[in-house]
């Protein structure tokens, strides 16, 4: 079958990220990142950059709106549970579709414009619909609150299948296995891996080469006899799509959607895991939203119980004056240590975390081979 | 008519702020190329300069009368700043006036600010493509406003106006209206006049300097200026320099209208970014236009006049305007071609 | 509910598919699963989770709460001097933690965001194994929060949360509310509200545009009506909208009499100043005062407004000025440890940490329905607001309700606010039902 | 037979008359050069013939069909290629790919999600892209990223990339513009050989070095007119010409 023909390294790549995601609460462990609730965010906000990736690393247009889709996603899950099944598969395939339909028609307006004119007019929509559904739309989204489910909600196809939850809040379950912990997470990381061998298709077929000329030149694109418009808008709903997918699996893993996901930081924060980790390659964004959500998570935890445990081979001075360093950067300082993050990235590493690894493993070949060969610069088409 | 008269009032006065931010937002994107999204950060910084010049003229005597207690049981603080112990009368007149005072302080502090941002970091991304800037200078807000909540706390700081300034002038009676019917705070027109007469400044000193001339040409064509032998570079720190203290000296006298908090840059980011591109990128007449322009709409926006027709359009007019400008005029309200559009 | 078991399960043949077996993480080992309920502790400590903001708005509120909560932690350990133990009326606390168990704590950012709070919720609970989470500094928060704890099976003591819907429309079996209430804040506003500027007024309002804002405005109508006044407006304002000038404008002419800002954080500091700022505190109007009411004060946001908030009535859960034996314990040893008096967010949070701690002693038990149960209809005092009783129809305490003033002299930068009436509980109390909602049956989770 | 027809065309920009009754006739097979001075309406021509710019009367005529009003994407499809003054290219691409985008525009056409297939697996085009770079001489550069190529060889690949779509008429801008001597040599080698395959060309040049050596045929454009349309032999004494554009200097 034509569908597995992937190049030996994408190959190698491929089964690398399966591995190492299916492996993830194992190998996460050790960093305090290998609980059910951080994993399933890693997995989701990896699917979420790598959509954006397809709109921003190939046909470089910088999108400023897609937590709108992502948020859209969220309500259209959430409600089907209520109204349907709590079933997570109808809620994934509507989430999905919804984030793809107003991923089409928010495009078709936006992508009229070019360059910060077209950044602008993503954030203006993705903004009004957070305006909105923080406070006029509440009927719908339940605004500040978030949609939440209730005992009383219809479901209608649980109800016509005989299915009773009794007077205990549902929770999202797969044929009786709870969408919650760790079968959530897998739930998640299936997605994950499905979207990153889409995404592989994508990088390396005719599609994938024509969304990059987008990014190269789109006049000349033009003169060459290809209607740019359809591709960028087909690049802009595959993102959607993702995201509206990644909006759908918040909701399935924690049946919540609040109207802040749609935020213009939300839509931010998905530009940066995708810049950080690295725009244009295969694999960059989601180690990008992986390092943003452990940053979130993980540094924000540290408080000066913890730091004083950390310190206490110090002694007290030194002990106290070390926590008090720290905790600059930690516990609620942990803002502080993303910027400066943020900021070293870019001026030490423009092509992101992906850059380098890309430097360090050619300083390693560069050792094995005795310095010898200059061919670690790479092929810019190839890499991942 | 008086309300609408009123709105328009309202308008105008958070139109200065915008107008004022966008202005130097604009002049950093037509001279050095460069998407500063720490544009918010300085408008911050300005009001942060109010805050911490007051604090320092307030610095306190601390006496401790052991007669009294608080309430938790520890000796009584008393506190009195030195400027009045040393002062008397003279310097508490100094401390009420803190907010103008410190415009003072603001001009070197926020040139100086500008210069080492441009220099220690800014000038490195000229050549880079835009998400690395917005990425830089977005890590750069973060940075700076952490630093200042670790000094000055979330919560935010007031920073009230002269006594003189803290009423109302009733100057309605003279466009023919009834007594009390058109009177405004004396602080928000002193803030309009402030607007004005900044932005006034910096188009004359563009307009009419060698200085601004060579800068305008450089907006223009920074290659064939380039050529000329002149150094563009330097000149461009300046620029950079005086936008920064524009949105730095915006964020200080809106001070007594709006408490100064560290997230308060953030808030205005999106909005001073909308407004430069409904204006148009490059464009310092068009940002001020825009300004002055989404800041009426926006005060007609919440009437309840129009929330009955449209409810919640006061929520989205500034997004709304923003989506049909750019839809009927591609490039802004007065922007040119090829800025910014790759 | 048997969730534990399927991952254990799924995750044993996952490793196994994958050929990892080697060095089997603690995760898995260290969860015993033949026990009733999630985080049940087994060892000689119990593990609270903190989860206040700590960046964005309410920072500084949520670094109050913090402290409070380490102040509790170490009251109920036997550190310091005891604060409010010693005048809390149950005496079943001996200041060597809860059933034999050491207190710990670990904390989190809520961010004041529904996703990023129940995120750190989470990760308080799945990782760092959690018994209760508590803390907050806004109702959105507190309702995705108080749901989250009824899934996962742990009780959540509600931080600073003032919408009706947390522990009505909204409430929960694990949830639970010492903070009173946007419909106790209109009972007990509207006779003072009454006697101080008289029944024939007419009220404007500026409320926030989203749920609490929205039940404020509710509130606060139900109640100025019912004493006569009448409202002339009631407009929405975007959240975080800043300048409030074209909002405040209509209500110059507009003929009322009183405004009504139902704002809360920057939102009320904003709008209060500008209020102010256009005259309106010094207004007449019919030739009566204008007067302004912020129906929600905060010491600490009051703080943020300076004088402007001279002589605006509003209502409060606690401030430190209250000179009952309670109030005074813990001023004093929350004024010693950190140097200036606590918030009513600190006050809150530190009632809710000891309630919880007494609740779990008296039923010698950390389950949720066994500590629920001795939560219920539990009646205390000594904790600041005279005689309280914890609801067990809706889980809400009901206690009596401070309403206050800005303070025309203060006397340091602390002393914003003055008591102005205590309204007693009688007067505050409303049927469960009048809210709605559904308590739904206690989650205990599984180990 | 004449494959592309311009009649009667006229052109305004505010009060500039760009193009004032412009008629043309390109016979299928032959390099037709368009010479005049600056200013005199050569690049709006062009951009007219490739759907940058509408006239304001008048036809232009591809292959029977009329070219007004159609974007430049379906005039490419249509049969018409365009080279560009500056060598437009896909600068971050490398040059397999700069000429299989080309290959695959001419194979799917204007839009196509041909999303499963890889590159790679194509492999007929492939050996396309790499007959039509080493036809050019640039094949041994296939993996390069074509923005760092010489100007010369920038020029080359995107007359590859016009070349491997077959076209029925290929449009030059100043091909050798800003080129060194020896450069523009190759270039007018190039064409040559180009010509020699039989593709219908436009050429708009200023150097006459150039034109002589390649056109079967000139027009000649002043101030929006055609003046003279006549073979290069004739152009050379013409008097008119040497007026209007060479301000009476000798050849």
């Amino acid at each position: 079958m034509k569908l597995l023909a992937m190049s030996r390294n994408d190959i190698l790549l491929f089964v690398g990220f399966v591995i190492f995601t299916l492996a993830g609460p194992i190998i996460l462990e050790p960093f305090g990142a290998g609980y059910p609730d951080l994993l399933q965010k890693f997995a989701i906000f990896g699917i979420f950059a790598l959509g954006f990736n397809i709109l921003f690393g190939l046909t470089g247009y910088l999108s400023f709106g897609h937590a709108a889709f992502l948020g859209a996603g969220s309500y259209t899950a959430v409600w089907t549970f209520k109204l349907f099944s709590m079933n997570p598969i109808p809620a994934i395939i509507l989430s999905t579709l919804i984030g793809g339909i107003f991923a089409a028609a928010i495009g078709f307006i936006s992508l009229r414009r070019t360059g910060i004119y077209f950044s602008i007019l993503t954030l203006a929509f993705a903004q009004m619909s957070y305006n909105l559904a923080y406070s006029v739309l509440t009927p719908i989204t339940n605004g500040e609150t978030g949609l939440q489910l209730a005992q009383s909600d219809p479901r209608v196809l649980d109800v016509a299948l005989g299915r009773d939850y009794g007077a205990v809040l549902p929770s999202s379950d797969f044929f009786g296995l709870e969408m919650t912990g760790y079968p959530g997470f897998y739930f998640c990381a299936i997605f994950l891996i499905i979207c990153f061998f889409i995404k592989i298709r994508i990088f390396r077929s005719p599609f994938g080469l024509m969304l990059r000329a987008v990014k190269s030149n789109q006049n000349r694109l033009n003169y060459t006899g290809v209607n740019s418009r359809p591709y960028d808008l087909s690049a802009f709903i595959i993102s959607g799509m993702y995201a509206g997918l990644a909006g759908g699996l918040l909701a399935v893993t924690d049946p919540l959607a609040g109207a802040e996901r749609m935020q213009w930081t939300a839509s931010g924060e998905v530009v940066l895991m995708t810049i950080l980790g690295g725009a244009g390659t295969l694999i960059g964004p989601v180690i990008g939203a992986g390092a943003i959500k452990y940053f979130e998570n993980i540094f924000s935890a540290f408080n000066d119980t913890i730091l004083m445990n950390a310190f206490s081979f110090l002694p007290e001075v030194l002990q106290s004056a070390a926590v008090s360093v720290t905790s600059l950067f930690v516990g609620e300082g942990w803002h502080l240590t993303l910027g400066a993050l943020f900021m070293l990235i870019v001026i030490f590493l423009p092509g992101g975390l992906m850059e380098g690894f890309k430097r360090i493993s050619a300083m390693i070949k560069k050792r094995m081979n005795g310095g010898s060969d200059g061919s670690a610069s790479s092929n810019p088409t190839t890499s991942a | 008519m008086d309300a609408i008269f009123l709105q328009v009032l309202n308008g105008l006065d958070k139109g200065g702020a915008y107008a004022l931010i966008a202005l130097g937002l604009t002049l950093i994107f037509g001279t050095l190329g460069v998407v500063n999204f720490a544009h918010g950060a300085l408008f911050m910084l300005g009001a942060f300069v109010a805050v911490a010049f007051k604090s320092i003229l307030s610095l306190e005597q601390v006496t401790i009368d052991p007669t009294r207690m608080t309430a938790w049981g520890t000796p009584m603080e008393i506190r009195q700043p030195f400027v009045e112990v040393w002062f008397g009368d003279l310097g508490a007149t100094v401390l009420e006036y803190s907010v103008p005072f410190a415009i003072l302080a603001a001009i070197p502090t926020m040139l100086f600010i500008g210069l080492v941002m441009e220099r220690g970091l800014i000038q490195f991304f000229y050549k880079r493509p835009h998400a690395d800037q917005i990425l830089v200078t977005f890590g750069l807000a973060i940075v700076v406003q952490e630093i200042i909540k670790s000094i000055f706390g979330a919560n935010p700081i007031p920073q009230p106006a002269p006594e003189i300034a803290k009423g109302m002038i009733d100057f309605g009676v003279a466009l023919g209206f009834d007594a009390g019917n058109v009177v405004y705070p004396a602080w928000r027109l002193i803030y309009f006049l402030f607007s004005l007469s900044v932005i006034a400044v910096v188009f004359a000193f563009l307009q009419f300097t060698t200085f601004g001339m060579v800068v305008r040409a450089g907006m223009a064509d920074r290659e064939t200026v380039g050529l000329l032998g002149i150094d563009i570079d330097r000149r461009f720190t300046i620029v950079f320099g005086i936008a920064a203290l524009v949105a730095g000296l915006a964020g200080l006298m809106y001070t007594p209208i709006l408490s100064p908090d560290y997230h308060m840059g953030m808030d205005f980011l999106v909005l001073s970014f909308v407004v430069v591109v409904v204006g148009g990128m490059g464009s310092l007449s068009g940002a001020v236009l825009a300004g002055f322009l989404l800041g009426i709409l926006q005060s007609f926006a919440s009437m309840n006049e129009v929330k009955a027709i449209f409810p919640g359009i006061d929520q989205i007019i500034i997004y709304l305007i923003a989506v049909v400008v750019l839809l009927v005029r591609p490039r802004g309200l007065m922007g040119r071609k090829g800025v910014m559009e790759h | 509910m048997s969730k534990f078991k399927i991952n254990r399960r799924t995750l044993l043949k996952g490793s196994a598919a994958l050929g990892v077996g080697l060095a089997t993480p603690t995760i898995f080992s260290s969860k015993a699963w033949a026990a009733g309920y999630t985080n049940e502790p087994k060892g000689s400590t119990v593990t609270f989770g903190f989860n206040v903001p700590q960046t964005g708005a309410y920072a500084d509120e949520g670094a109050d709460e913090l402290r409070a909560y380490e102040l509790a932690v170490e009251h109920i350990n036997g550190g310091g001097d005891g604060g409010m133990l010693n005048t809390f009326s149950s005496k079943e606390l001996k200041g060597n933690g809860i059933n034999g168990k050491k207190v710990v704590f670990v904390t989190g950012d809520t961010q004041t965001k529904s996703d990023a709070a129940r995120a750190s919720a989470k990760r308080m609970i799945e990782k760092d194994g959690a018994i209760m989470i508590t803390g907050g500094s806004s109702s959105g928060v507190a309702i995705a929060v108080q749901g989250l704890c009824q899934d996962a099976g742990v009780i959540f003591m509600a931080g600073l949360t003032h919408s009706n819907d947390t522990t009505g429309k909204d409430k929960r079996a694990n949830g639970f509310r010492h903070f009173f209430n946007t419909e106790m804040t209109g009972a007990a506003l509207g006779p003072v509200l009454k006697n101080a500027f008289g029944a024939d007024r007419t009220a404007y309002h500026l409320t926030a545009d989203y749920t609490w804002g929205w039940s404020q405005e509710g509130s606060i109508k139900k109640y100025t009506e019912q004493i006569g006044w009448k409202t002339a407006a009631a407009v929405r304002t975007p959240l975080g909208a800043g300048d409030f000038s074209q909002y405040i404008t209509p209500v110059l002419n507009s003929g009322a009499d009183v405004l009504v800002l139902n704002h809360y954080g920057r939102d009320m500091v904003n709008s209060l100043t500008q209020a102010v700022q256009f005259g309106l505190r010094d207004k007449q109007v019919n030739g009566k005062d204008f007067a302004i009411v912020v129906p929600l004060y905060s010491r600490l946001m009051a703080q943020g407004a300076g004088e402007n908030v001279k002589g605006i009535f509003g209502s409060t859960n606690w401030h430190w000025s209250l000179q009952d034996e309670g109030s005074k314990a813990f001023v004093k040893s929350f004024g010693q440890k950190y140097g200036f008096p606590p918030s009513q967010a600190a006050h809150t949070t530190y009632c809710q940490a000891l309630l919880y701690a007494d609740a779990c002693q008296r039923a010698g038990t950390f389950m949720p329905s066994g500590v629920g149960a001795a939560l219920e209809g539990f009646k205390f005092d000594g904790l600041g607001n005279g005689p309280t009783e914890y609801r067990a129809e809706d889980h809400q305490c009901f206690k009596d309700v401070l309403v206050v003033k800005g303070k025309e002299n203060p006397t340091s930068k602390y002393d914003v606010l003055e008591v102005v009436e205590v309204t007693p509980r009688s007067q505050v109390e409303y049927p469960a039902s009048l809210l709605g909602g559904e308590l739904g049956p206690y989650n205990n989770g599984s180990a | 037979m004449s494959i592309l027809s311009v009649a009667n065309v006229n052109k305004r920009f505010g009060g500039l008359k760009a193009l004032d009754e412009v008629n043309l006739n390109i016979e299928a097979g032959t390099v037709h050069a368009i010479i005049g001075p600056n200013g005199a309406g050569k690049s709006t021509l062009l951009n007219c013939f490739v759907g940058r710019l509408k006239p304001d009367t008048g036809t232009v005529t591809f292959d029977g069909k009329s070219l007004l009003g159609i974007k430049p994407h379906e005039i490419n499809q249509m049969g018409v290629s365009r080279v560009f003054q500056t060598p437009e290219i896909f600068g971050d691409l490398t040059l397999r790919e700069n000429v299989l985008i080309p290959a695959f525009a001419k194979r799917d056409g204007a839009f196509k999600i041909n999303a499963w297939n890889s590159v790679g697996d194509e492999k007929d085009l492939e050996t396309k892209a790499m007959d039509m770079l080493a036809d050019l001489g640039i094949a041994e550069k296939a993996s390069d990223v074509a923005g760092q190529l010489s100007r010369g060889d920038k020029r080359r690949l995107e007359l590859a990339m016009c070349l491997i779509q077959d076209p029925k008429l290929l449009l030059l801008d100043e091909p050798t513009a800003g080129m060194a001597r020896a450069d523009t040599n190759d270039t007018i080698d190039l064409m040559k050989r180009i010509a020699e395959r039989g593709v219908t060309m436009v050429v708009i040049e200023h150097d006459m070095h150039v034109v002589f050596s390649l056109a079967d045929k000139i027009s000649v454009l002043a101030q929006g007119t055609v003046i003279v349309e006549d073979l290069p032999e004739n152009i050379k004494g013409n008097l008119k010409v040497q007026e209007a554009y060479l301000g009476g200097a000798h050849l």
